[in-house]
């Protein structure tokens, strides 16, 4: 089976010499759940645009699925079907992602570019709305809903096209805590299904509990880690030094849980 | 300068209603080349941004307000024909979603704000910019660019207003639409927009490229100059020639005309709408003496103005078509947008 | 200027020599212009006869209303069109008053100030009605002022019905099935929600700014502060397209739009084509026969 | 000593009746940390830019130091210059609350409004710059920055004002771990320094952490709890009522720290 994604010594930089991405090397197999972790600015989002063939390597290659992925690559209409309909992304600024007039045809808008029939994209929307609770936000504008409420419309957006991969930037960021725990239970179900999942995220906790793998990003914007989370967590000189974590961390903080039962309610 | 229904006869409407048909296909095709798969997005957006920038309201000397229609700044940001559709779609939308200029009026709004006003200020933006990289001229030139843009597209409102009554009216003479002649229409038009909005718009716009110029000169590359089409500068140079000879044609005896008539006349400017009222009470007094006192150099700025405005054009133009396409500097129309 | 905006700069209800800040007033009339337009969005779906009808149908209407009006020559033929946008705003649960109050404030002052003039001596001499001096008001004058007057409302009024009583989803879906090219239709979909985020990005950016003002401004300050900020939004805005093409790219945007269409004419449609038809030929007809000019 | 804030009736609606809040009695006494949270869309934003007299009540009133907070009242040049130097408030979005050219002119936008001297606002600038990690950002223009840099700078850009109030609508959202320890230790210096702070956020653990006192949002946009975190947290039953938690609570997700040494590793 060929790999998902394989990116080697990939860069990126914003003009400018504005580097965000150095000399990445990395696969991501099939199945695999992946969470990308780092400080603000580490070059978690351009990786994950990467991936989606929305950014470009400035030196290096990426390829998916045995494709180069260039911009040129992209051009072929039939790989960009294939690409665009096995590939999803939730974007770190659900603002930026909505550009319809109603959730609802945000909603609609993935599987009417798939070409699904009219009566499936309709079973497909209203299952996904029901499953977020945002149906009675169907017919509303998505510039009037509050922050939460967009969060849950790109996802949803996302999730109708049934992607087999799964790129995601902070799903969990504005969602509610029942919200958020609904995410982590439908990220358990895609692993029994074999989808593929990356996500970017600053919940060190929730990140070790859903994925297998996790990648650290370090402020000079190089992989400084890569391995299942419980390896890497322990690794705590490292995550200090690539200014992810706190030496406070064990009073509270949303690291805290790295550690989650080293001490008893000192904070209480 | 919205103009609604009502104001204009079939006649009128429908020659410019046709004439917009051609001019959206070749701004569309030309957008298309340069734009690539980006122009949904940027299209809508620079719509978007001509509409919303009628919306920052400008406080002017005088406790009043007044809004820039930015025509001439997305023509110098995106270039002219993207500026013909980008205004054109926010002219659309507005009469679809407001209720602000007519239906049948589509066709005399379009080719005024949207063909006649980013056209004519981006050619002078850059017969006076020239090629050198000076940012201070580019400034001088973008508000020149803007003032006579708006002032070209205003005359060209009063030429449609002023023609109303030669080409309807009852058999008694009396006119079946736009009341007044062009002798009174157009000064009207012309010297509410030098006057007023004309210098706030080119307010508006030397404002926001200094500003450019100053944080993203890249912004303001020089866009690749879409050689403009002879026919339409033909149009544009007869539409402000009819402004004399309409004069000649309703025989009035202008210049004996009260100060009071030509105020009630300037009333045309719809772009005033609803604003009328505080703007005669606020900044007439402040902006208007010398001139409206005296209608005649009022008519006679507007008519020196047309005629410099096209000998000017037409040598600006006639300076770029001798210039090599190759020879002006631009950046490759895709880098950008 | 937009009319449903027309407050803008104006603001409501201004105390003489009060300060409010020009933020405060653009935020406050920019939140309202959305609120009207979300409104608009709840009458429109809504009971009533033009809310009922196919948006093609409606569109249709609306063009044909417009040129059928220009043709009319005589006073009361464009009186009764008048009253006839105001039986179908009451026929489609729109207020009466409230309705003539927003076609008079947007369109018809407007054209009673600009046709005042010739309403007069000045402008146009004959039969004096109303002696005022050199303001004095003939009877031909008032005819003429009139009749513009009349022809301006009714276009106004009935434009006005059709915006209030549909969707702007509808329009766009409309001018889809009635051959508008895709793009187009893509385009025009997405400039509305672009103007709506950009004024959101506009009434957040005051309010941003009114939470960390001090003081309400000169108004030197506030010019230049206006035109700083549409620089900024200009900015901003071209990298937002490059982020929204971007989110359209990683949907699978392929230059098509295709949507949900699903307008089918009904009986009810084709009765209100056939009675539009019947009334535009009506129209016509008894203006140019009833009362020939 | 006057409250700080005092919500009688007060409900706010976005036209069309989308109401927001409902009927809010609330109290807020100086130097309190009250932290609100309620499902998405529940109404905290609302109630935070009430608060901060930048939306106002459609019905009720609220009042500020004994004075009402009204559009009128906020038109009085002392009372207006008195409350904003007094009232801080960081945006849920970032990105709508950056309006300046450079992160620099934004973080000295507010102090330049309060008249300091020059001298003293390039202190202010430079130290807060330098305890949020953002000195190399400030030449940048804030939409070209990262997520969770554009937070911090606008949070950067409230805290050089040193306002002795601070309405934060999810301040932690974006941050880093790290940078959220550093909020959440900022917090309690301001406790300590007798500060108000009104927080909005969904990270029940860290409001519990950080506040003595929890406002629940129903989403019917009612107050259905006050007290202090441990008493509301235990009210499971509300909680779920509500929407804010999920019943798989137990086994992961965000509120899983209310009880956080209830289970032994079973999600490692
Ligand atoms: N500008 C607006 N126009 C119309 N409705 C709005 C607007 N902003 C918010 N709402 C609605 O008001 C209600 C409260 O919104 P608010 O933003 O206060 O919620 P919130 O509690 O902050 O939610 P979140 O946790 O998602 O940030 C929601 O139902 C929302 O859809
Ligand atoms: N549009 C842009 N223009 C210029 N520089 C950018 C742009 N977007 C991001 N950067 C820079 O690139 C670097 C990486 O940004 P990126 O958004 O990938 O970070 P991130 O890891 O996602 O951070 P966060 O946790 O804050 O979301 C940062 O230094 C950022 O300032
Ligand atoms: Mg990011
Ligand atoms: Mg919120």
């Amino acid at each position: 089976m060929t790999a998902e994604f394989v990116l080697t010594g990939a860069s990126h930089s914003y003009g400018a010499g504005i580097c965000a991405l150095d000399g990445i090397d990395l696969t991501v197999e099939p199945g695999e759940h992946v969470a990308v972790v780092g400080a603000n600015g580490s070059g978690k989002s351009t990786l994950l645009k990467m991936l989606d063939g929305l950014a470009f390597c400035t030196t290096g290659t990426i390829a998916t699925a045995g494709r180069p992925l260039t911009e040129e690559a992209l051009e072929d209409p039939a790989f960009r079907r294939e690409f665009r309909s096995r590939v999803g992304f939730v974007f770190q600024d659900a603002d930026v992602q909505l550009f319809c007039n109603t959730a609802f045809d945000e909603l609609a808008f993935g599987p009417l570019q798939l070409g699904l029939d009219h009566d499936e994209v309709r079973t497909r929307v209203a299952e996904v709305a029901a499953s977020l609770r945002i149906e009675r936000l169907l017919d509303r504008a998505p510039y009037t809903l509050s922050g939460g409420e967009k969060k849950r419309v790109a996802i949803a957006s996302v999730l109708t096209m049934r992607p087999r991969v799964l790129l995601m930037d902070e799903p969990t960021n504005a969602l509610d805590p029942r919200s958020q725990v609904w995410l982590l239970d439908v990220l358990d179900e895609w692993k029994r299904a074999g989808r593929t999942v990356v996500i970017a995220t600053h919940d060190l906790s929730a990140a070790a509990e859903s994925c297998e793998r996790m990648i650290v990003l370090s402020e000079e914007h190089r992989i400084v880690a890569d391995g299942p989370p419980e390896e890497v967590l322990a690794q705590r000189d490292l995550l200090l030094s690539v200014n992810l974590v706190h030496e406070h961390a064990h009073r509270h903080g949303a690291d805290r849980h790295v550690h989650p039962h080293a001490h008893e309610h000192e904070h209480a | 300068m919205h103009i609604p229904d009502g104001y204009l006869g079939p006649q009128t409407y429908a020659v410019l209603d046709a004439a917009i048909v051609p001019l959206w296909m070749i701004a569309g095709a030309r957008i298309r080349k340069t734009l690539k798969a980006r122009q949904v997005p940027m299209m809508a957006l620079a719509a978007a941004f001509s509409f919303v920038i009628m919306m920052f309201n400008v406080p002017v000397p005088g406790g009043s307000t007044g809004h820039a229609v930015g025509a001439v700044l997305i023509a110098i940001l995106l270039g002219p024909w993207a500026a013909v559709v980008a205004v054109s779609i926010a002219l659309v939308v507005q009469a679809l979603v407001f209720a602000d200029g007519g239906i049948t009026a589509i066709g005399a709004n379009v080719v005024n704000m949207a063909v006649i006003m980013p056209f004519v200020g981006f050619y002078l933006y850059r017969l006076v910019a020239g090629d050198r990289p000076g940012f201070g001229r580019r400034i001088v030139a973008a508000g020149i660019g803007a003032w006579v843009g708006i002032v070209a597209a205003s005359i060209a409102a009063g030429v449609e207003f002023g023609l109303q009554p030669l080409l309807s009216h009852t058999a008694s003479g009396q006119p079946l639409y736009a009341p007044y002649p062009l002798a009174v229409a157009v000064p009207a038009m012309a010297l509410e927009h030098m006057l007023f909005f004309g210098p706030l718009e080119a307010v508006v716009t030397m404002g926001i490229v200094a500003v450019l110029a100053r944080q993203d000169s890249a912004l303001l590359d020089m866009k690749p100059a879409a050689r403009p089409l002879r026919w339409l500068w033909a149009a544009l140079a007869a539409l402000i020639l009819l402004t004399p000879i309409g004069v000649l044609a309703t025989g009035t005896a202008w210049g004996e005309w009260s100060a009071a008539q030509l105020k009630g006349a300037l009333g045309y400017v719809p772009a005033g709408l609803g604003r009328v009222g505080t703007l005669w009470t606020a900044s007439m007094p402040a902006y208007m003496p010398p001139f409206i006192a005296n209608p005649l150099v009022g008519y006679l700025v507007a008519a020196a103005l047309g005629a410099t405005l096209v000998v000017g054009v037409a040598w600006g133009l006639g300076k770029l078509l001798s210039r090599k396409d190759g020879s002006t500097p631009v950046d490759p129309p895709s880098a950008r947008l | 200027m937009i009319p449903a905006l027309a407050h803008i700069g104006e603001a409501p209800p201004r105390r003489r020599g009060s300060v409010r800040s020009l933020a405060r007033r653009t935020a406050d009339a920019i939140g309202h212009a959305v609120a009207e337009v979300l409104e608009n969005d709840e009458l429109a779906s809504g009971p009533g006869l033009m809310q009922a009808l196919d948006p093609r149908f409606k569109l249709v209407s609306i063009v044909a209303f417009a040129v059928t009006a220009s043709f009319v020559h005589s006073l009361p033929v464009l009186i009764a069109l008048v009253l006839a946008t105001m039986a179908l705003a009451a026929a489609s649960s729109v207020s009466v008053t409230s309705f003539a109050g927003k076609v008079w404030s947007s369109a018809g002052l407007f054209a009673l100030l600009v046709c005042a003039p010739s309403a007069t001596a000045w402008i146009t001499p004959g039969a004096v009605l109303v002696p005022l001096g050199p303001a004095s008001i003939t009877a031909p004058g008032l005819l003429i002022a009139s009749r513009l007057i009349a022809r301006v409302i009714a276009g106004a009024g009935f434009g006005l019905l059709v915006i209030w009583t549909t969707r702007w989803t509808d329009v766009l879906r409309a001018l889809s099935s009635l051959g508008v090219p895709d793009l187009v239709v893509a385009t025009l979909a997405m400039t509305q929600k672009q103007i709506m985020s950009l004024l959101r990005t506009v009434e957040n950016m005051h309010l941003a700014r009114e939470s960390r003002m001090l003081s309400t401004g000169s108004a030197t300050e506030n010019r230049g502060w206006v035109v700083d900020r549409m620089a900024f939004v200009a900015r901003r805005s071209m990298k937002t397209a490059d982020d929204v093409y971007d989110a359209m790219l990683a949907r699978g945007y392929s230059g098509a739009m295709p949507s949900l269409i699903d307008l089918r004419a009904t009986a009810r449609d084709w009765a209100w084509m056939a009675a539009g038809v019947t009334a535009c030929v009506l129209v016509l007809g008894i203006d140019r026969m009833v009362f020939p000019t």
